[in-house]
C-alpha cells in the first residue's frame, strides 16, 4: 500500500533531480532544483523524520535554492569546453555504475540497522529535552553543532573577503532590482509578522516536538530578506557592532557553556545538572539568532563598498 | 668533548676552522679581508696532516649520530697534498681575483670547498661522508661557474646534472651498504666488512664504482671535467682539478673491499682506467687551449689511478690503496702547478718567456715519471701492484703518451703569452707558484718511505732507471717527429662525446612536453571528474579482489 | 455519521484536484505568461481551499482542532502569498515584453 | 518493498544522477547544482538508514537525523560561498570585457 | 612536569584548547580596529603553538594516548576527541608553521597606520588563518567520521578563500575550481561515512575498526572515502585545482596553503587505511596508492621544470612531493620492523616537506615583492636584492631534493631503506628519480638566482625581518636532518588505536 504513495514521490524527485542536471536554461535548472528540495521535504516525512523534513524544505529547498537563483544569471561566464558523445557515454555508465553499487549496498544494510536510538533514549530524560534530535545536536554531538555555527561564520567571513571594502563597512548590493512595488509591499506588512511568530515558534518548540535553532533560524532569516526587499528594512551596514555581535553570539555562547561546563559541570560541554533546560534554551536563543543573521547575510553577499 | 688532545683538536679545527671561516665571510666586512680568510683555512689541515699519527681516530658527535673522524694513511697523504695546494692556490687566488668585484663570493665558495675536502679525506662514517662528498661536490659548482659567461652557465648545468645523478647513486648504495649492519650510521669499516655478505654485493660494487668513477672522470662520465675546469678561474680550475677530483679517489679507497678479492670487478675497473688513460691522451692531443689539455690529462692520469686500484681489488691487496693514494698526491700537486703556469705564462710577456716554460716542461716530465723527478718515484711505486704482465706495460706506454700530451701543453702556453710588455709577472703569482712547483717534484721523495716501506735507494736501480727511462724518451721522439709537420687535428669540442648526448637532451625535453600535455589533459574538469569516480571503482574492485577470493599465495 | 463525513471528505478533496487539473491545463495550454499565471493562481488557490476544507473533519478527529485551524492559516498564508507572487511575476512578465517591444523584436 | 527501501534505491539513484551532473557539467552552475543533488542522495542514504534503526519509541534513529541537519546546513553554506565566487568571478569578466569566454576557456 | 599538567582536567583542557583556542582570534579581528586585532591574532596564534606543545610533551610524558570525551558522553553515542603519538607530532608541526606564517604576514612593526600598508594582509587573512588552524587540529585530533567531515569542510571554506583573497579574475576562478572539486571529495566521503554507520551503527574510528570486517558494503565505503580524501589532497590525477590555487594565493596563503592544509586529508588517509581498514585491504590497496604517488612524483617533478612562473614551479614540486607520502602505504602497512622505519620517514618527510614548502613559498613571494615579477627566467641576481630569502629558498630546496643534512634526507634515507628491505625497488627507483627531478628544479633556480643580472635590477624595499622567518623556517626543515635514523617511538605511542578501556 505504502509504495502507491513512495513509487511516484520517487519518480518525481527522480524527474525533478534529471531536469536541474539535464542543462538548458540555467534559471529552469534552479527552479527544478526547488522541486527538488520541496520533494525531498515530503520524503523526509515519509521517511518518519519531520526535523529533518523542515530543516530540507527551509534550507535544502529554499535558502539554497534562493542563493542559487541569484546564480542562474552568472552561469554562463563559467561555462567550460562541451564534452563529446563518448564522455557523456562513459559518465552514463560510471554513474550506473555507482547507482548499482549503491542500489546493492543499501539492499544489503542490515534490516534492523544497528542504530543508537536505544542509548538516545535511555540518555535524554538526562538532557531534560523531549525532542531526542535536538537532544542529540545540542548535548550529545555538541561539537558537531558548535562546529556547525562556526563554519557559517566562516563561509561567511569568505565570502565578505570578495569585496574591495577592505574593512566590509559598506552595504550589500540591493536584492531586487526594481523599487519595491505595491503587491511586495502588501506582501511584506501581512507575512513578515506571522512569519516571524513562525519562526520564533519553530525554535521554542524545538526543544519538545520536532523545530529547532536551524529551523527556526532559516524561516526567521527568510523574514528579514522578505522586509528586505520590500523597503521596510534598510539593507544592514556589514560593519555595524550589533550586527557582528549577533554574529558571534551563537557560537561563542556556546562555547562560553562549554568552557562553563569544565568549571560547573564535569567536561567540556557538560551541562550542570540543576538547570540543564534553561541552559540548553539560552544558547539554542543564541544560536538561533546568529544562524538567522548568518543564513541571511550569506544571502546578500559581500559588502558593495558603497556607504549607501 | 673535555679531554680533547691536541691532535683530536687539529682534526676537528681542519675541518671546523674553514667552515666557521665561510660562516663568517656572509659579513661584507670580512669579506673584503677574504686574503687572509684564504691563508688561514689550510693551515689546521696542513698541520694535522703532518702531526697526528696516523690511526688516529675522534668521535665528534655521540652515537646516534656518530660523526667520528679518522686518519688513516691514503687520508693522510692526500690531506697533506690537498693543504699545500690550497695553500698555494689560495695565495695565488687572493692576487689573481684583487680586481675582481665577485671576489667575496668566490672566497665563500673556496672556503666552503676547502671544508669539504678536508672532510671527505677525514670522516670515517656513512652519513657524515655522504654529506661531506655532497658539501665538495655542491661548492665547487660555485668556483666553476664563477666567471658566469654563457659557456660557464652551461658547464655548470652539465656538472650539476652529472653530480645529482651521482649523488642519487651513492645515496643507493650507502643505504644497501648501511642497511647489513643494524645501528643507525655504521662506521665506513663495519659497512664495507659487511658486504661480502649482503644480497645485493653486486648492485652495491656497482653503484659505488659508477658514483666515484663519475667524479674522478672516467669514461663515459669524464664529460663535465673538460668542460667545467677549462671555464673556471685558474686557482678554481688547479683546485678543481687537483683536489675535488680526489674525492671520487678516496671514495673509491674507502669503500671498495679491499680484504677478499673481486677478480671480475677488478679487472673491469683495470679496464676502464687504462682505455680512460689513453683516451684522455688522444683527445687532450686536439685541444687548443692549455686549461682543456691538461683537462684532458686529468682525465687520463685518474685513469692510471683507477687502473692501480683496479689491480689492488683484482687481487685484494690492502697495500695498493696508499700507493694509489701516492700516486693522486703526486698529481695533485703537479696538476695544481700546471694550472698556476697557465695564470702565470698568460701575465709574462713573451720574451721573458723561457724561464717559465722550462718550469712547465719540469712538471711535464715529472707528470710523466722521469727518473729522478718525484714523478718517478710514483710511478714506481704503483709499478709493484701492477705485476709485469700487459697492464703494466700498458701503464707505461700511457706514460709516454702523457710525455706527448705535456709536450703539447707546453707548445700551447706560447700562443697564452702576453705579446708585448716587459715586466715579469707580478710577485703575487709568481711566489706561490714557484713555491709549489718546487713542492711538487720533490714532495714525493719525502714521502716515499713513509707510504711504500723501500728504501729510496732501489729507485737508482739500473733497470728501474731504464723501465722510468723509455716511456718518456719514446713520448719526446714522436713529439719532435710530429712537430715537424704537424697534422691539422680539428678541435674535438670539449666534454666530447657530450654532443652524443644531445638526443638524450631531446629525449628529455619530448618526455617533459609530454608530461606537460598529460597535465593539461588531467586538469580538465571534465578528465578529473571521470578519474574520480573510476578510481573510486578501481579501489574498490583492487579491495573486492583481495577480501573475497582468498590470496593464494601462501 | 463518520461515514457521511469519509464521503464528505472524498467528494471535497476530488472536486479540488479537478480544480488543480484545470490549473495545470491552464498552465500548458494557454499562450502567453499573464494569461497562465491568472489560470495557474486562481485554480490552484480554489483547489487548495476545498482539499483544505475536505480533510477538516479527518484533521479534528485526527489532531484536533488546533490542527484543523492550522491548516485553515496555512490555506491562508497560501492565498496572500500566491496573489502577490503572481502579481509580481505579472510585472516581470509585462516588463520584459515592453522592453521586447521596443527593441523591435531584435534578438532576445 | 518497505518505504525505506524505496526510498533507498531513490538515493542511491539520485546519487548517480549528482554524479554524473558533476562530470558532464559544463559550467560552474551546473557543478554545484550537481554536487547538492548528489548532497540530498547522499542524505536520503542516512534518512533510510534512520528509519531502519527506528526503535525505543522513536520513528526513526535521531543520530543520523542530527547529522543530516548538520550536512544540509553546511552544503548551504558551501553552496552560498560558491555563488559568491562565481558572482565576483562573472563580475570580474564582465569589468574585464573578456569575451564571453572561448569554448577552452579555463586556464 | 606531571604535576599541574598531568591531571586529567588538564588533559580535557589541552586537548579541547588546542581546538578552540584558535577561533578566540575571530572577536577582535571582526570588532576591535584591525591593527590591534592582528596583533591580538598572533598572541593567540602563539597560545595555541604553547598549548600543542604542551599536549606533545603530555602525550610523551605519558607513553599513552590523551582522550577526552565532549559532554563526557562516551562513543559510539558521544563524540571523543584523542591525540596519540602522530596527531601530537602533526599538532606541533601545524601550530609552528602557522605562527611563522603569522609572524610573516604581520605588518612591518611602525608601518604607516592610516591607509593600509603595501603587503599588509586583509583582516580577512587573520580571520581564515584562525579557522585554517582550529580546523587543522580537529582533524588530527578528532575520532568521529562525521566530526572529521565537518572539521574538513571548515578547513576546506577557511582556505578556499586565501586563495583569492587579492581578488584577481584567474585567482577567483582558481579558488571557485578548488571548492567544487573540494566538496565532491567531502560528499563522496560522506557517503562513505553513512555507508559506515549503516553497518556498525557508530562513527567512532576506533569502534569502526573493532568491528570492521571486509564486507562489500565496507569496501565500497572505504573506496568512496579515501577517493574523496585524495580529491581533496590533489593527488595526482586529481590535482587539477592544486597549482592555479596555491600560485594564484598571497605568500603566506599559499606557505600555508601547501605546507599544513594539504596535509589534512593525506592524515586521515593514513588514519583510514592504517587504524581503519582490516589489514587484507590494506595491503591489497596499498600498491594502487604507491602507484599513483609513483606518478604523482614523476609527471608532477617533470611539469614543474617545465614552468615558467616561480610560484607555479613550487606548486607543482608540492603536487609532486604529495606523491612521496603516498610511497609509504606499501612499506608501511606490511608487517616488519622496516615497516616503522618506513612510517617515521613518511612523517619525517611529511614536516620537513611542510617546512621546506612554507620556506620556499615566503621566499618566492619576496623575491617576487622585490623584483616586481616571479618569472624564472628574469631571477638573475636576485640573490643580491633578498640574499637571505635566497638562502633559505635554497635550503629548503636542499631538503626537497634530500641531500643532507637537511630533514628530507633523512626521510629519504628511511624510506629507501626500508624500499631495499620489503624489496619494493620500483619504489627507491622512484624515490631516487624524484630526488634527481626535484635537483632539477631547485638549482634551476638557484643557479639562475645567482647569475649576475644583465642590467642593475631596480628592487624594491622587502622588510628585512620577514626573510628571516622564512630563514627560520628553512632551518628547521635542516634541524629534522639531525633526526637518528631510526624508527621514532613517540610517533608510536597509541598506535594501535584504542580507547584503552574507557569505552566498552
Amino acid at each position: 500500500m505504502s509504495l502507491l504513495l513512495d513509487a511516484p514521490l520517487a519518480l518525481v524527485a527522480i524527474a525533478v533531480a534529471i531536469r536541474a542536471v539535464a542543462g538548458g536554461d540555467a534559471f529552469a535548472r534552479v527552479a527544478a532544483f526547488m522541486a527538488y528540495g520541496l520533494v525531498l521535504g515530503f520524503i523526509w516525512v515519509r521517511l518518519a523524520a519531520p526535523d529533518v523534513a523542515l530543516t530540507e524544505i527551509a534550507v535544502g529547498g529554499g535558502i539554497t535554492g534562493l542563493v542559487l537563483l541569484q546564480a542562474a544569471g552568472d552561469a554562463r561566464f563559467s561555462r567550460e569546453r562541451g564534452v563529446g558523445l563518448l564522455y557523456h557515454v562513459c559518465a552514463a555508465i560510471l554513474a550506473l555504475g555507482v547507482f548499482a553499487a549503491l542500489a546493492a549496498v543499501v539492499l544489503l544494510l542490515p534490516e534492523p540497522a544497528p542504530s543508537l536510538a536505544p542509548q538516545v533514549a535511555t540518555n535524554l530524560p538526562a538532557t531534560d529535552l523531549g525532542n531526542p534530535v535536538t537532544g542529540v545536536l545540542i548535548v550529545f554531538r555538541a561539537l558537531d553543532t558548535l562546529l556547525e555555527t562556526v563554519v557559517l561564520l566562516v563561509a561567511l567571513i569568505g565570502v565578505w573577503s570578495l569585496s574591495p571594502d577592505p574593512l566590509w563597512r559598506g552595504r550589500p548590493a540591493p536584492l531586487w532590482p526594481a523599487p519595491p512595488s505595491g503587491a511586495l509591499d502588501f506582501l511584506a506588512r501581512v507575512v513578515v509578522p506571522v512569519g516571524v511568530l513562525v519562526g520564533i515558534y519553530l525554535f521554542w518548540a524545538g526543544a519538545d516536538v520536532p523545530g529547532g535553532a536551524f529551523q527556526g533560524g532559516a524561516v526567521l532569516a527568510a523574514m528579514a530578506l522578505l522586509a528586505i526587499m520590500a523597503g521596510l528594512m534598510p539593507a544592514p551596514a556589514l560593519g555595524g557592532r550589533r550586527l557582528r555581535l549577533a554574529l558571534l553570539a551563537g557560537p561563542f555562547a556556546f562555547l562560553g557553556v562549554g568552557i562553563a561546563g569544565w568549571f560547573v559541570a564535569d567536561a567540556f560541554l557538560d551541562y550542570p545538572d540543576g538547570i540543564t533546560k534553561p541552559l540548553i534554551i539560552a544558547v539554542e536563543v543564541a544560536i538561533t539568532a546568529s544562524i538567522a543573521v548568518a543564513l541571511a547575510l550569506l544571502v546578500l553577499g559581500p559588502p558593495a563598498g558603497r556607504k549607501a | 668533548m673535555g679531554n680533547m688532545s691536541t691532535s683530536d683538536l687539529l682534526l676537528l679545527a681542519a675541518v671546523a676552522l674553514p667552515l666557521l671561516l665561510a660562516l663568517a665571510a656572509i659579513k661584507p666586512w670580512v669579506r673584503r679581508r677574504a686574503d687572509v680568510l684564504l691563508l688561514l683555512a689550510p693551515l689546521p689541515g696542513l698541520v694535522a696532516a703532518l702531526a697526528v699519527p696516523v690511526g688516529q681516530s675522534l668521535l665528534v658527535v655521540p652515537p646516534p649520530f656518530r660523526l667520528t673522524f679518522a686518519l688513516d694513511m691514503p687520508g693522510a697523504v692526500l690531506l697533506g697534498g690537498a693543504a699545500l695546494l690550497w695553500l698555494a692556490a689560495g695565495l695565488y687566488a687572493v692576487f689573481y681575483l684583487k680586481d675582481d668585484p665577485a671576489r667575496g663570493t668566490f672566497c665563500v665558495w673556496w672556503l666552503l670547498t676547502l671544508a669539504g675536502s678536508f672532510a671527505v679525506f677525514l670522516v670515517a662514517d656513512v652519513a657524515s661522508f655522504y654529506l661531506a662528498y655532497a658539501l665538495v661536490s655542491f661548492s665547487a659548482y660555485g668556483l666553476a661557474t664563477h666567471d658566469d659567461t654563457p659557456e660557464a652557465r652551461r658547464a655548470g648545468r652539465v656538472y650539476l646534472a652529472l653530480t645529482v645523478l651521482g649523488e642519487a647513486l651513492l645515496i643507493a648504495a650507502f643505504v644497501m651498504l648501511a642497511s647489513s649492519v643494524t645501528d643507525a650510521n655504521p662506521l665506513i669499516r663495519d659497512a664495507v666488512a659487511g658486504l661480502s655478505a649482503s644480497p645485493w654485493k653486486e648492485a652495491i660494487l656497482l653503484l659505488l664504482l659508477v658514483g666515484f668513477t663519475m667524479k674522478m672522470g672516467l669514461f663515459p662520465l669524464h664529460v663535465w671535467m673538460p668542460l667545467a675546469h677549462a671555464v673556471a678561474p685558474v686557482p678554481g680550475s688547479a683546485v678543481l682539478s687537483g683536489i675535488v677530483v680526489k674525492a671520487g679517489v678516496i671514495g673509491l679507497i674507502r669503500f671498495l673491499p679491499w680484504g677478499e678479492g673481486w677478480p671480475d670487478w677488478g679487472a673491469g675497473l683495470l679496464a676502464v682506467g687504462l682505455f680512460t688513460a689513453f683516451y684522455g691522451v688522444a683527445i687532450g692531443l686536439t685541444q687548443r687551449h692549455p686549461k682543456r689539455a691538461l683537462a684532458y690529462s686529468t682525465v687520463s692520469q685518474m685513469g692510471v689511478v683507477a687502473a692501480v686500484l683496479g689491480m689492488g681489488l683484482k687481487a685484494g691487496d690492502g697495500a695498493v690503496p696508499a700507493l694509489a693514494a701516492f700516486y693522486a698526491v703526486n698529481h695533485m700537486l703537479l696538476k695544481g702547478a700546471m694550472f698556476l703556469t697557465v695564470g702565470v705564462v698568460a701575465s709574462t710577456p713573451r720574451g721573458r718567456l723561457l724561464p717559465v716554460l722550462a718550469v712547465a716542461a719540469l712538471l711535464g716530465l715529472s707528470l710523466a715519471g722521469l727518473p729522478f723527478t718525484g714523478g718517478a718515484l710514483a710511478k714506481y711505486a704503483v709499478k709493484a701492484p701492477m705485476g709485469d704482465g700487459l697492464a703494466a706495460f700498458l701503464l707505461a706506454l700511457s706514460a709516454g703518451g702523457t710525455t706527448l700530451l705535456m709536450a703539447r701543453y707546453v707548445l700551447l702556453l706560447l700562443d697564452v703569452a702576453q705579446e708585448g710588455g716587459e715586466a715579469l709577472a707580478p710577485r703575487g703569482l709568481l711566489v706561490p707558484w714557484a713555491a709549489l712547483s718546487l713542492v711538487a717534484v720533490l714532495l714525493p721523495f719525502g714521502l716515499f718511505t713513509p707510504v711504500t716501506g723501500l728504501s729510496l735507494g732501489t729507485l737508482f736501480s739500473l733497470d728501474t732507471l731504464i723501465k722510468g727511462l723509455w716511456p718518456v724518451a719514446l713520448g719526446l721522439a714522436v713529439g719532435a717527429l710530429i712537430y715537424q709537420k704537424p697534422p691539422r687535428f680539428s678541435e674535438v669540442p670539449p666534454g666530447d662525446i657530450l654532443a652524443a648526448a644531445a638526443p638524450l637532451g631531446a629525449l628529455y625535453a619530448r618526455v617533459r612536453d609530454s608530461a606537460v600535455l598529460l597535465d593539461m589533459v588531467l586538469r580538465r574538469w571534465s578528465t578529473a571528474a571521470l578519474a574520480v569516480v573510476m578510481l573510486a571503482f578501481v579501489l574498490a574492485y583492487v579491495m573486492a579482489g583481495a577480501a573475497f577470493s582468498p590470496p593464494i599465495t601462501p | 455519521m463518520t461515514l457521511a463525513l469519509n464521503i464528505f471528505t472524498l467528494l471535497v478533496v476530488a472536486a479540488g484536484l479537478l480544480f488543480f487539473i484545470v490549473g495545470t491545463v491552464g498552465l500548458l495550454r494557454l499562450p502567453d505568461a499573464l494569461a497562465r499565471l491568472h489560470a495557474l493562481t486562481k485554480a490552484d488557490n480554489i483547489g487548495l481551499g476545498l482539499v483544505v476544507l475536505g480533510l477538516l473533519p479527518q484533521a479534528v478527529a485526527l489532531w484536533g482542532v488546533l490542527a484543523a485551524a492550522k491548516m485553515v492559516g496555512i490555506w491562508l498564508l497560501l492565498q496572500v502569498s500566491s496573489g502577490a507572487v503572481s502579481q509580481l511575476m505579472a510585472e516581470v512578465a509585462y516588463r520584459a515584453a515592453q522592453r521586447k517591444d521596443s527593441e523591435g523584436g531584435a534578438a532576445p | 518493498m518497505s518505504t525505506p527501501t524505496v526510498m533507498g534505491l531513490l538515493g542511491a539513484a539520485l546519487s548517480a544522477i549528482g554524479i554524473y551532473g558533476l562530470m558532464v557539467g559544463r559550467d560552474a552552475l551546473a557543478r554545484l547544482l550537481a554536487f547538492n543533488l548528489l548532497g540530498g542522495g547522499v542524505f536520503l542514504v542516512f534518512g533510510v538508514v534512520a528509519r531502519r534503526g527506528a526503535g525505543a519509541g522513536f520513528g526513526a534513529d535521531p543520530v543520523p537525523q542530527a547529522l543530516v541537519i548538520t550536512g544540509i546546513v553546511v552544503a548551504f553554506s558551501a553552496t552560498a560561498l560558491a555563488v559568491a565566487l562565481l558572482r565576483r568571478l562573472a563580475e570580474l569578466r564582465e569589468k574585464a570585457r573578456a569575451p564571453r569566454p572561448a569554448p577552452e576557456g579555463e586556464a | 612536569m606531571s604535576g599541574i599538567l598531568g591531571s586529567a582536567l588538564a588533559g580535557d583542557m589541552l586537548l579541547v584548547g588546542a581546538v578552540i583556542l584558535p577561533l578566540f582570534a575571530l572577536p577582535p579581528l571582526l570588532l576591535a580596529p584591525p591593527r590591534l586585532a592582528e596583533r591580538l591574532s598572533v598572541l593567540v596564534l602563539l597560545a595555541s603553538l604553547l598549548v600543542a606543545l604542551a599536549l606533545a610533551a603530555r602525550v610523551g610524558a605519558d607513553g599513552a594516548a590523551l582522550a577526552t570525551f565532549i559532554g563526557g558522553w562516551r562513543p559510539p553515542l558521544g563524540v571523543g576527541l584523542r591525540a596519540d603519538g602522530f596527531s601530537a607530532f602533526m599538532l606541533v608541526m601545524t601550530a609552528v608553521v602557522l605562527f611563522a606564517t603569522g609572524l610573516f604576514a604581520m605588518t612591518t612593526p611602525g608601518a604607516a597606520p592610516g591607509r593600509v600598508a603595501r603587503g599588509r594582509m586583509p583582516p580577512a587573512f587573520w580571520m581564515l588563518l584562525a579557522s585554517v588552524f582550529s580546523a587543522l587540529n580537529l582533524v588530527f585530533l578528532a575520532e568521529d567520521l562525521f566530526t572529521l567531515y565537518v572539521a574538513l569542510e571548515l578547513l576546506t571554506f577557511a582556505a578556499v578563500p586565501l586563495v583569492c583573497l587579492d581578488g584577481k579574475l584567474a585567482q577567483v576562478e582558481a579558488a571557485l575550481r578548488y571548492l567544487l572539486f573540494a566538496l565532491f571529495g567531502s560528499v563522496l566521503y560522506l557517503l562513505g561515512a553513512v555507508i559506515i554507520y549503516g553497518l556498525y551503527g557508530t562513527l567512532d574510528i576506533i569502534l569502526v575498526a573493532r568491528a570492521a570486517s571486509a564486507s562489500p558494503g565496507f569496501v565500497l565505503a572505504l573506496a568512496a572515502m579515501s577517493v574523496g580524501m585524495m580529491a581533496k589532497a590533489a593527488l595526482f590525477p586529481l590535482h587539477l585545482w592544486l597549482p592555479p590555487a596555491h600560485s594564484g594565493a598571497p605568500p603566506a596563503a599559499s606557505a600555508m596553503l601547501s605546507a599544513v592544509v594539504i596535509k589534512a586529508p593525506i592524515f586521515l588517509l593514513v588514519r583510514f587505511w592504517l587504524d581503519l581498514a582490516p589489514t587484507g585491504l590494506a595491503v591489497a590497496v596499498a600498491p594502487v596508492l604507491a602507484g599513483l604517488g609513483a606518478a604523482a612524483i614523476l609527471v608532477g617533478s617533470l611539469v614543474a621544470l617545465a614552468q615558467p612562473r616561480l610560484k607555479l614551479l613550487i606548486a607543482y614540486s608540492t603536487a609532486a612531493q604529495i606523491g612521496y607520502l603516498f610511497l609509504m602505504f606499501p612499506l608501511a602497512v606490511v608487517a616488519s620492523p622496516w615497516s616503522a622505519l618506513a612510517w617515521t620517514g613518511g612523517a619525517l618527510h611529511l614536516a620537513s616537506h611542510a617546512f621546506s614548502k612554507a620556506a620556499m613559498f615566503m621566499a618566492a613571494g619576496l623575491m617576487a615583492e622585490a623584483l616586481g615579477h616571479d618569472r624564472i627566467s628574469g631571477l638573475s641576481g636576485v640573490g643580491r636584492a633578498v640574499p637571505v630569502a635566497l638562502v633559505a629558498f635554497g635550503l629548503g630546496g636542499l631538503s626537497l631534493m634530500g641531500l643532507p643534512p637537511a630533514g628530507g634526507f633523512i626521510a629519504k634515507v628511511m624510506l629507501l631503506s626500508a624500499a631495499i628491505h620489503l624489496d619494493a625497488w620500483w619504489i627507491a627507483a622512484v624515490i631516487l628519480a624524484g630526488g634527481l627531478l626535484a635537483g632539477g628544479y631547485v638549482l634551476k633556480v638557484v643557479g639562475l638566482a645567482l647569475q649576475r643580472p644583465a642590467e642593475p635590477l631596480a628592487v624594491r624595499p622587502v622588510a628585512r625581518w620577514r626573510e628571516w622567518v622564512a630563514l627560520a623556517l628553512a632551518l628547521v626543515a635542516v634541524g629534522f636532518g639531525f633526526v637518528p635514523l631510526e624508527p621514532s617511538s613517540f610517533l608510536f605511542i597509541g598506535r594501535p588505536a584504542s580507547w584503552a578501556g574507557l569505552v566498552p
